[in-house]
């Protein structure tokens, strides 16, 4: 009985470091895509700044019960997913709770939130909430195809789908990484990524700077700030992942702080560079390339048997 | 001419299967078989002179009233499909020229005589070449003479029927009289067979025959009748 | 013999000959008719015996020796019955000709074809 | 005993009697009339109960006091007292039947009548071969003029044909016989066949065989020179055309039967080519004829072909003459009551074209015979054709005959398009408002007299063949007529039989079962109980519903207890029949039921012809267990069984039927298709891997492709399924794709994999039958399938909105429910099979899956609702009761999946090296692990904690009203314009369109259209004209003389 105490209470300490570190990778990246088009941009502060807006609007309206139950998913999946994946390798307290299923269920569980999410935006009735599913659902369907071969390669090289193993199987400096004995896989999961990480030019649904068009169209006050903090625990959930599966993991929060936050800066860069793709295309791009390179790493470990 | 090819094709195929059958065929040199045994012992189980009789009315008889079913069935068809239904009854088919005076007269004339030849053939079938058949369609002709002379000439419909039922009806009683009397269903050994070569001889076999010449006469007049039209 | 054998296999082929050519159905019929005429010469020549004579015992077969002089009865009692079978199929044919004629008043069998497929 | 002689004379005695007795009126007349056809029924069924009860030795008669050969003899022994029987009852309910029209005729219709009759009793009789011929004649000419009786120029026309053709064949049997009494020196047949002397090989002789065969071929209406034939039945009154189709045609038949020992070898070849070709040509032909009468007549002359390539088979392959006497019998006498009873249905219903049918609809008990005797002919059990067809198929494969397998299973195909599609027609073909079919009593009563004898002699038959486990075989059919006696009740007193009768079945299955088997029939019967408490949601059901669902249901639990393969095949068969005849009863699914009929009876063909093959390499191999020994044939044996149960689970290429039926059957209907037949079809795929394991097809292993077949139809149907507008059709396509992946886990063969398929099997019945149920509440309420003319019912149905809501999260594999324990399982049992890339694709697939749920649950139930619907009740408790049985299973086993797990795994232990181990609640596998009960408690966990941290935070929340959204600065008033649903994913359309290309339904297509086609070209040799036909008979004496001169 006490080790599960000790876990809860490791998972939540666990959940508020990662959350911090989410709200500020999200404002420091604002303050540099700013800088980068030549704006002086938010402070790296921001996110908080917007959480609290969120939370403390007197205007609050909602339009159903699942319309309510939409962000308590999203935010369950955000942080059940961080819940599922070991942090930081080694260290007892950022396991979470990564004992309970391996990679199969860790990417199930991507989908838990964005289920219910579009269960609840569904609900609002606005037809732009039901658009921007359509896209970020189709979107999402093709991205997770070069992903799924990346992590099947993986799960090839390593033979086995435990996220711990496969970390620890990457110990030892950057020659194990996979990036380095598997960087098929890796290419393949690092395209996929993008795609995963929603962020220009993959992000039609979200359609950020303009209109609000998306899942989020009707969603305000504390149902806000529900998602927004789930932004910040998911997109950190997901940055851990790609560095578990393909960056040798990380033996200490620094390691991890900064093997994140390089990715992280992948994406970002991607995004400052390229313009938004429509839906169509941003699929077909996914079934194309990134796709062929997963086809291909797949392949290799099927003839090597 | 497409058909005409056709036709031609098949005809030297069919020529070419009869002549493959046909090809080595040689007439028999001696009787064998069930011919043998019915020539070596027809006279004396049967009591009949003519061994084509023996065979048509005893031994394969139930062919023989088969045969007669036949033509009662075509009868019956000819009858059945030539019957007149009620408006049809008015269409009648008026004969625009009588028969000139040399049929009529040859007709009346001739026809006892046919009638009688008829039945001296079916008498005499078990003696002789001849039989029922032969001699009902004898008799027929009379008929058909008779037609040709009068064509509005009216059988009696009910005198004929009755001829024709009772005389097949009898002979069916025959058959059963072989079964119960004799060896078998048309046995013609329930009555004597008499003296050989006489008329009163072969057992039922003269009388089968006229029943059969009867009954066939009947059915041909019949037929004759039915198709010469509504006179 | 056997050339009553070829009359009766040209006799059969001359009626199917006719009963694939020619329109008129009496025709088609009379055809009919002269196969099985052909067929009935078959018959008896399968029968005959070199030399036989008629199966009648009479006195001018001696009854020991049939078996040496009369031809074979059974084909001449069989064609006996083939013979009468045609006749009725001959009169229900022509009665169906009848009918049919009242119908459609023609005796071309190419105009009877409202059935086919 | 009657001595046979009475039949002639009793028959000629009247005859002759008839025109004298006339002056004492018609009801004298029919008296003795009738009293003469009784006396013939009564003598032969003394005869059959002599035989077949007191064993009597064979009656001989020999007329004129002579043994043959010197006079003729008549036999009745065994097989002359069944064929007398069936003909003398088929005379006296024919007469009965044709009471009025012989009445019009007059009084010389009744001696045609008799003498028909006495004709084909002789024809059965007669041992002399000159005798035969004569009652050969007396049969012909009674039947032309019966023909011609009514005087109409079609019915004239016809019957000249039929005369022309019959003086051929009558000039080639004298030609045949005049002959064969050269050779032989005499006309007796047991004579003639003692000589031997056709066994020699002269010119004479062999044209002797020649022209007598031919002659009976022609009789026996072989292609291509049956045009005439075809005349008759079209033309004939039906009363007439039964007598001559099942009639005269079975007396010939047993004609050619009495002397086909007189035949070679080449002979028996050529019967065979002969009659499977005609059996396949006509029924080709037939599938572009829309004249009832003539329909029928092509589906006899088939029959007739089949008869004789049964006959010529039977020589052909084997000398064992018995074994071939049953199945010609069975054949013989299935073809026998049901083409009668079909041609009297035709002359009750006096429509032309197969379209006017729908007459029928408005007479059940027509309708009921129709589809009874419809099934006799499709062979289906428990009638006598299936035993027949059955016994014949083994014989040929045991003697490697597989040309005529090919072909005789070919011809059945055929026949089953164009019966089927006229019985749809006559089911669901559009109403006219004309006249109604008005059945007097008596025509109603011989037709009934005929179904049940149809029926009785099937049972009799199949109490012959089923050797061992009878009545667990038998017990489906049992079930079934029991429940017939409720019909008429309320559905509340239906559904409680159903229940009972299921539930006894049940308990009696029980001992009999263990294992995997235990596993499925659970499923099965279950599934269905759960399924007929769905039921009651519709307060009124039409008859017959009730025992064809617990005949559907039991038969498939009979699947898992089968031993022998004609148990498990006759089961296989039942279901297939039962469940088309319920898909049928959707308002509009003809079309669907006739493509689903047709599918699935190639399929069990299929398996037929694989079975077949079995018996080449283990000559009468009986059970399930024997196809463990195919050896180096286990690839055919493998792919052709396969192909049954391939259509069963819509795999991809076979799917064709699937959305359709799906879509058209009744809602609750679907849902039990979706839920539990198709797991029917994952039963025998394991079924064949637990004997066969994994066959190869020359060095391909035949496993890997059931992967690849079962990973491509995740993937497409999964595809499609996101395109639909139609709930239902959206749901069968899901379903389609979801068993694709039981599909995957079973090819897999090891013990993850069978894991994951077993598993995924019990999910996949607990959501899919959710989910159709859920939604045939939906349609219940709001009256369409279309889910754009929906939009907003979860307020008006929140209970069903919940259902639907666990039914997608199930099926999408979301943790932490038990959609996601099969998709761990079957991912990691890929990976550890190495079949990466099936990997791949499926989960591709398992994504796109999500499309298709979120469009489900939204386009019905969210965004905003439609005017009309604003006032929609929720769904009827009866409907919503299952449904919640289903989720609180669903709950249970996403908890504990190990209570499910473990004995899943011990089923399979036998088979495989188990490869997943446990540790307390987690199940480990070679490559991972999964713990449902602690995900379960976490998810709940998380869940509970943010949503009170929500309910705190949004304590001032208000709710708004729909519309109160901004949409592109003004605020919208109109549902139609503001609910996004139809063409909801059209962009992904569009990326997706090189997929979406629909080859395999083009291709099917294609090759229904070529058939029929190849139909129509052939059917143009029979012009009409009576002179082509007369060429086409001599076509086939050329034919037959080529095919048995060159031996």
């Amino acid at each position: 009985m006490d080790g599960i105490v000790l876990k809860v209470v490791y998972a939540i300490l666990s959940l508020i470091l990662i959350f911090n570190y989410g709200m500020l990778v999200i404002g420091v990246t604002a303050k540099i895509v700013a800088r980068a088009h030549g704006r002086i941009g938010p402070p790296f502060y921001q996110p908080y700044i917007d959480l609290l807006k969120s939370i403390s609007m007197r205007t609050s309206v909602h339009h159903g019960v699942m319309f309510w139950l939409g962000p308590v998913f999203r935010l369950t999946g955000g942080i059940g997913l961080y819940m599922l994946i070991p942090a930081v390798y080694g260290s007892e307290w950022l396991q979470n709770f990564s004992f309970s299923g391996d990679l199969i269920l860790v990417i199930y569980f991507i989908f838990f939130g964005m289920l219910g999410m579009a269960l609840g935006a569904g609900e609002s009735g606005h037809p732009f909430s039901a658009m921007g599913i359509m896209r970020g659902l189709a979107h999402t369907t093709a991205s997770e195809v070069p992903f799924a071969l990346a992590i099947i390669a993986v799960a090839a090289q390593y033979h086995t789908l435990s996220i711990s193993d496969i970390v620890a199987a990457q110990q030892g400096g950057i020659g194990h990484w996979t990036l380095m004995t598997n960087p098929l896989a890796t290419l393949a999961g690092m395209l996929a990524y993008l795609g995963m990480m929603m962020h220009s030019p993959f992000d039609l649904h979200m359609a950020p700077q303009e209109i609000p068009v998306g899942p989020v169209t009707e969603y305000n006050s504390s149902y806000l700030a529900l998602m927004q903090s789930n932004r910040s625990i998911f997109a950190s959930a997901k940055l851990i992942l790609f560095m578990n599966l393909f960056f040798g993991g990380a033996t200490s929060i620094p390691e991890m702080v900064v093997k994140t936050f390089l990715i992280f800066f992948f994406c970002v860069f991607v995004g400052v560079v390229f313009p938004r793709f429509r839906v169509e295309q941003s699929v077909r791009w996914f079934l194309k390339l990134p796709t062929m390179i997963g086809v291909l790493a797949v392949v290799i470990y099927t003839v090597h048997g | 001419m497409v058909r005409k090819t056709i036709a031609l094709a098949l005809m030297s195929g069919l020529a070419f299967i009869l002549a493959f059958i046909l090809g080595d065929w040689s007439p028999m040199e001696r009787l064998s078989g069930v011919a043998y045994d019915y020539v070596t012992r027809g006279a004396a189980d049967l009591g009949a002179m003519n061994l084509v009789t023996a065979i048509v009315v005893t031994y394969r008889g139930l062919d023989t009233l088969g045969e007669v079913t036949v033509l009662f069935l075509a009868a019956s068809g000819v009858a059945v499909l030539l019957r007149r239904k009620r408006d049809e009854a008015a269409a009648t088919v008026k004969i625009k020229r009588a028969a000139s005076e040399i049929v009529t007269t040859g007709a009346s004339l001739l026809s006892p005589f046919i009638v009688m030849f008829g039945a001296y053939i079916f008498l005499n079938g078990h003696l002789s070449p001849g039989g029922g058949f032969q001699g009902g369609a004898v008799i027929a002709s009379a008929v058909l003479l008779l037609f040709l002379a009068h064509p509005d000439y009216k059988l009696r419909h009910n005198v004929l029927n009755i001829i024709e039922s009772f005389s097949g009806f009898t002979y069916v009683l025959v058959g059963l009289l072989g079964l119960f009397l004799a060896g078998g269903f048309l046995d013609n050994r329930f009555l004597p067979l008499g003296t050989y070569g006489t008329i009163l001889s072969a057992g039922a076999i003269p009388l089968i025959y006229t029943l059969i010449g009867l009954k066939v006469g009947t059915e041909l007049a019949g037929i004759l009748e039915n198709m010469k039209g509504r006179a | 013999m056997k050339l009553v054998m070829v009359l009766g296999a040209a006799l059969m082929l001359i009626g199917f000959w006719g009963l694939i050519t020619r329109r008129n159905m009496i025709k088609m019929i009379l055809s009919l008719a002269i196969a099985e005429t052909g067929l009935q010469l078959i018959m008896i020549a399968v029968g005959y015996i070199n030399g036989g004579t008629a199966p009648i015992l009479d006195s001018a077969v001696d009854k020991l020796s049939a078996v040496q002089q009369v031809v074979d009865p059974v084909p001449q009692a069989l064609v006996l019955t083939a013979i009468v079978i045609g006749v009725a199929v001959n009169a229900l044919m022509l009665t169906f000709i009848i009918r049919l004629y009242q119908k459609k008043h023609s005796l071309n069998i190419s105009d009877y074809k409202d059935m086919k497929w | 005993m009657v001595n046979p002689i009475f039949i002639p004379v009793a028959a000629l005695g009247m005859a002759f009697l008839l025109p004298v007795l006339e002056r004492f009126g018609r009801k004298t007349v029919n008296v003795l009339f009738f009293l003469t056809l009784g006396f013939f029924t009564a003598a032969s069924l003394i005869w059959l109960n002599d035989f077949f009860m007191a064993n009597s030795p064979v009656l001989r008669v020999f007329t004129a006091g002579f043994k043959p050969p010197l006079s003729i003899n008549l036999q009745v022994g065994s097989q002359e007292a069944m064929l007398l029987a069936a003909i003398n009852v088929l005379s006296l309910a024919g007469a009965f039947y044709l009471l009025p029209h012989l009445n019009v005729t007059g009084l010389k219709a009744r001696v045609l009548f008799l003498l028909f009759t006495l004709g084909m009793n002789g024809l059965v009789m007669t041992r002399d071969i000159f005798n035969l011929f004569v009652f050969l004649e007396i049969t012909s000419i009674a039947s032309y003029a019966l023909i011609g009786m009514d005087v109409r120029l079609k019915s004239l026309t016809a019957g000249f044909k039929y005369m022309i053709a019959g003086s051929l064949a009558s000039i080639f049997l004298l030609f045949g016989i005049i002959l064969l009494y050269q050779a032989s020196g005499t006309l007796n047949i047991d004579g003639m066949i003692a000589s031997g002397v056709t066994l020699n090989d002269s010119p004479l002789i062999q044209g002797a065989a020649f022209m007598l065969f031919l002659s009976l071929f022609i009789e026996m209406k072989q292609f291509p020179a049956n045009g005439w034939a075809l005349d008759v039945y079209q033309a004939a009154h039906p009363g007439i055309s039964a007598m001559i189709s099942a009639g005269s045609s079975g007396a010939i038949f047993f004609a050619l039967y009495k002397i086909f020992p007189l035949a070679g070898e080449n002979w028996y070849l050529a019967a065979a080519i002969t009659g499977s070709t005609t059996f396949v040509i006509s029924n080709l032909i037939a599938l572009r004829q829309r004249q009832v009468t003539r329909l029928l007549g092509y589906s006899s002359v088939g029959q007739m072909g089949l008869l004789l390539a049964a006959l010529g088979f039977g020589f052909y392959v084997n000398r064992g003459r018995d074994n071939y006497a049953f199945i010609l019998a069975a054949l013989f006498f299935n073809h026998f009551f049901a083409k009668a009873g079909l041609y009297w249905i035709a002359g009750i219903v006096k429509k032309e074209r197969i379209e006017e049918w729908s007459a029928l609809r408005r007479n059940p008990v027509l309708l009921f015979l129709t589809g009874l005797f419809i099934l006799a002919l499709l062979g289906a059990p428990p009638f006598a054709g299936f035993w027949g067809k059955w016994a014949l198929i083994m014989n040929l494969g045991r003697e490697d005959t597989f040309w005529g397998v090919a072909l005789l299973l070919f011809g059945s195909l055929l026949e089953a398009a164009f019966l089927l599609r006229w019985f749809g027609l006559a089911m669901r073909g559009a109403t006219h408002d004309d006249i109604q079919p008005s059945p007097a009593v008596r025509e109603i009563f011989v037709t009934g007299l005929f179904a049940l004898i149809s029926l009785t002699l099937g049972a009799r038959f199949g109490y012959m063949r089923l050797t061992a486990d009878l009545w667990t075989y038998v017990f489906p059919l049992i079930l079934a007529a029991i429940l017939f006696l409720f019909e008429g009740f309320s559905v509340y007193l239906r559904v409680m039989a159903s229940l009972v009768v299921m539930l006894f079945f049940g308990f009696y299955l029980y001992p009999l079962e263990q294992g995997l088997a235990f596993y499925f029939s659970l499923i099965f019967i279950g599934g269905g109980l759960l399924m007929l408490l769905a039921t009651l949601y519709q307060p009124r059901r039409s008859a017959g519903y009730y025992p064809l669902l617990v005949l559907m249901f039991s038969s498939m639990a009979v699947l898992t207890a089968s031993k022998t393969q004609l148990g498990f095949f006759m089961n296989w068969e039942l279901m297939t029949f039962s469940s088309y005849l319920l898909i049928i009863r959707g308002k509009k699914s003809r079309k669907a039921a006739w493509l689903y009929a047709l599918f699935s009876l190639g399929g069990a063909l299929a398996m037929l012809a694989g079975f077949s093959v079995l018996q080449l390499i283990r000559p009468g191999a009986e059970l399930l267990a024997d196809l463990a020994y195919a050896g180096e044939y286990g690839g055919v044996i493998f792919t052709l069984i396969s192909m049954a149960f391939l259509v069963k689970v819509a795999a991809l290429g076979w799917h064709i039927w699937a959305p359709d039926a799906y879509a058209e059957a009744e809602d609750d209907l679907t849902a039990m298709l979706s839920a539990i037949l198709s797991k029917a079809g994952i039963w025998g795929l394991l079924l064949l891997a637990v004997f066969m394991g994994a066959p190869l097809w020359h060095s391909l292993s035949l496993n890997t492709v059931l992967g690849w077949l079962g990973t491509l139809t995740a993937f497409f149907a999964t595809l499609y399924a996101i395109f639909q507008e139609d709930a239902k059709r959206l749901l069968a396509w899901s379903s389609i794709g979801q068993v694709g992946y039981i599909v995957m886990g079973v090819a897999m063969m090891s013990h993850l994999g069978w894991l994951a398929a077993l598993w995924h099997t019990l999910n996949h019945f607990l959501f899919k039958g959710l989910l159709f149920l859920a939604i045939a509440g939906v349609i219940h309420r709001t009256g369409t399938r279309n889910m754009y003319e929906m939009g907003g019912l979860i307020k008006r149905m929140p209970f069903t909105f919940f259902s639907v809501m666990i039914g997608i999260i199930a099926l999408s594999g979301v943790p932490p429910l038990t959609g996601f324990g099969g998709k761990w399982l079957l991912y990691e049992a890929l990976i550890e099979k190495g079949w990466y890339l099936q990997a791949g694709v499926a989960f591709f697939a398992s994504t796109i899956a999500f499309l298709y749920c979120y469009r489900l649950i939204h386009a019905i139930f969210l965004g905003i609702p439609k005017p009309d619907q604003l006032q929609v009740r929720e769904a009827p408790f009866r409907i919503l009761f299952p449904q919640y049985i289903l989720i609180a299973f669903i709950f249970v086993f996403s908890l504990k999946p190990a209570w499910l797990l473990k004995p899943l795994s011990a089923m399979v232990a036998p088979y495989f090296t188990p490869t997943l181990g446990w540790q307390g609640d987690t199940a480990v596998s070679s490559l991972g692990y999964w713990n449902g009960t602690v995900m379960m408690i976490l998810v709940v966990f998380i869940f509970a904690l943010v949503l009170l941290n929500l309910l705190w935070m949004s304590r001032g929340s208000k709710k708004v009203k729909p519309f109160n959204i901004v949409y592109a600065a003004e605020k919208p008033d109109r549902p139609q314009t503001t609910h996004y649903a139809w063409h909801f994913f059209t962009p992904y359309q569009r990326a997706m369109r090189p997929l979406l290309k629909p080859l395999i339904r083009h291709f099917w297509q294609g090759v229904g259209e070529w058939t029929a086609t190849g139909g129509s070209v052939l059917r143009r040799i029979y012009n009409g004209n009576g002179q082509s036909y007369a060429m086409l008979i001599l076509l086939l004496a050329i034919i037959l003389f080529a095919l048995t001169a060159g031996a």
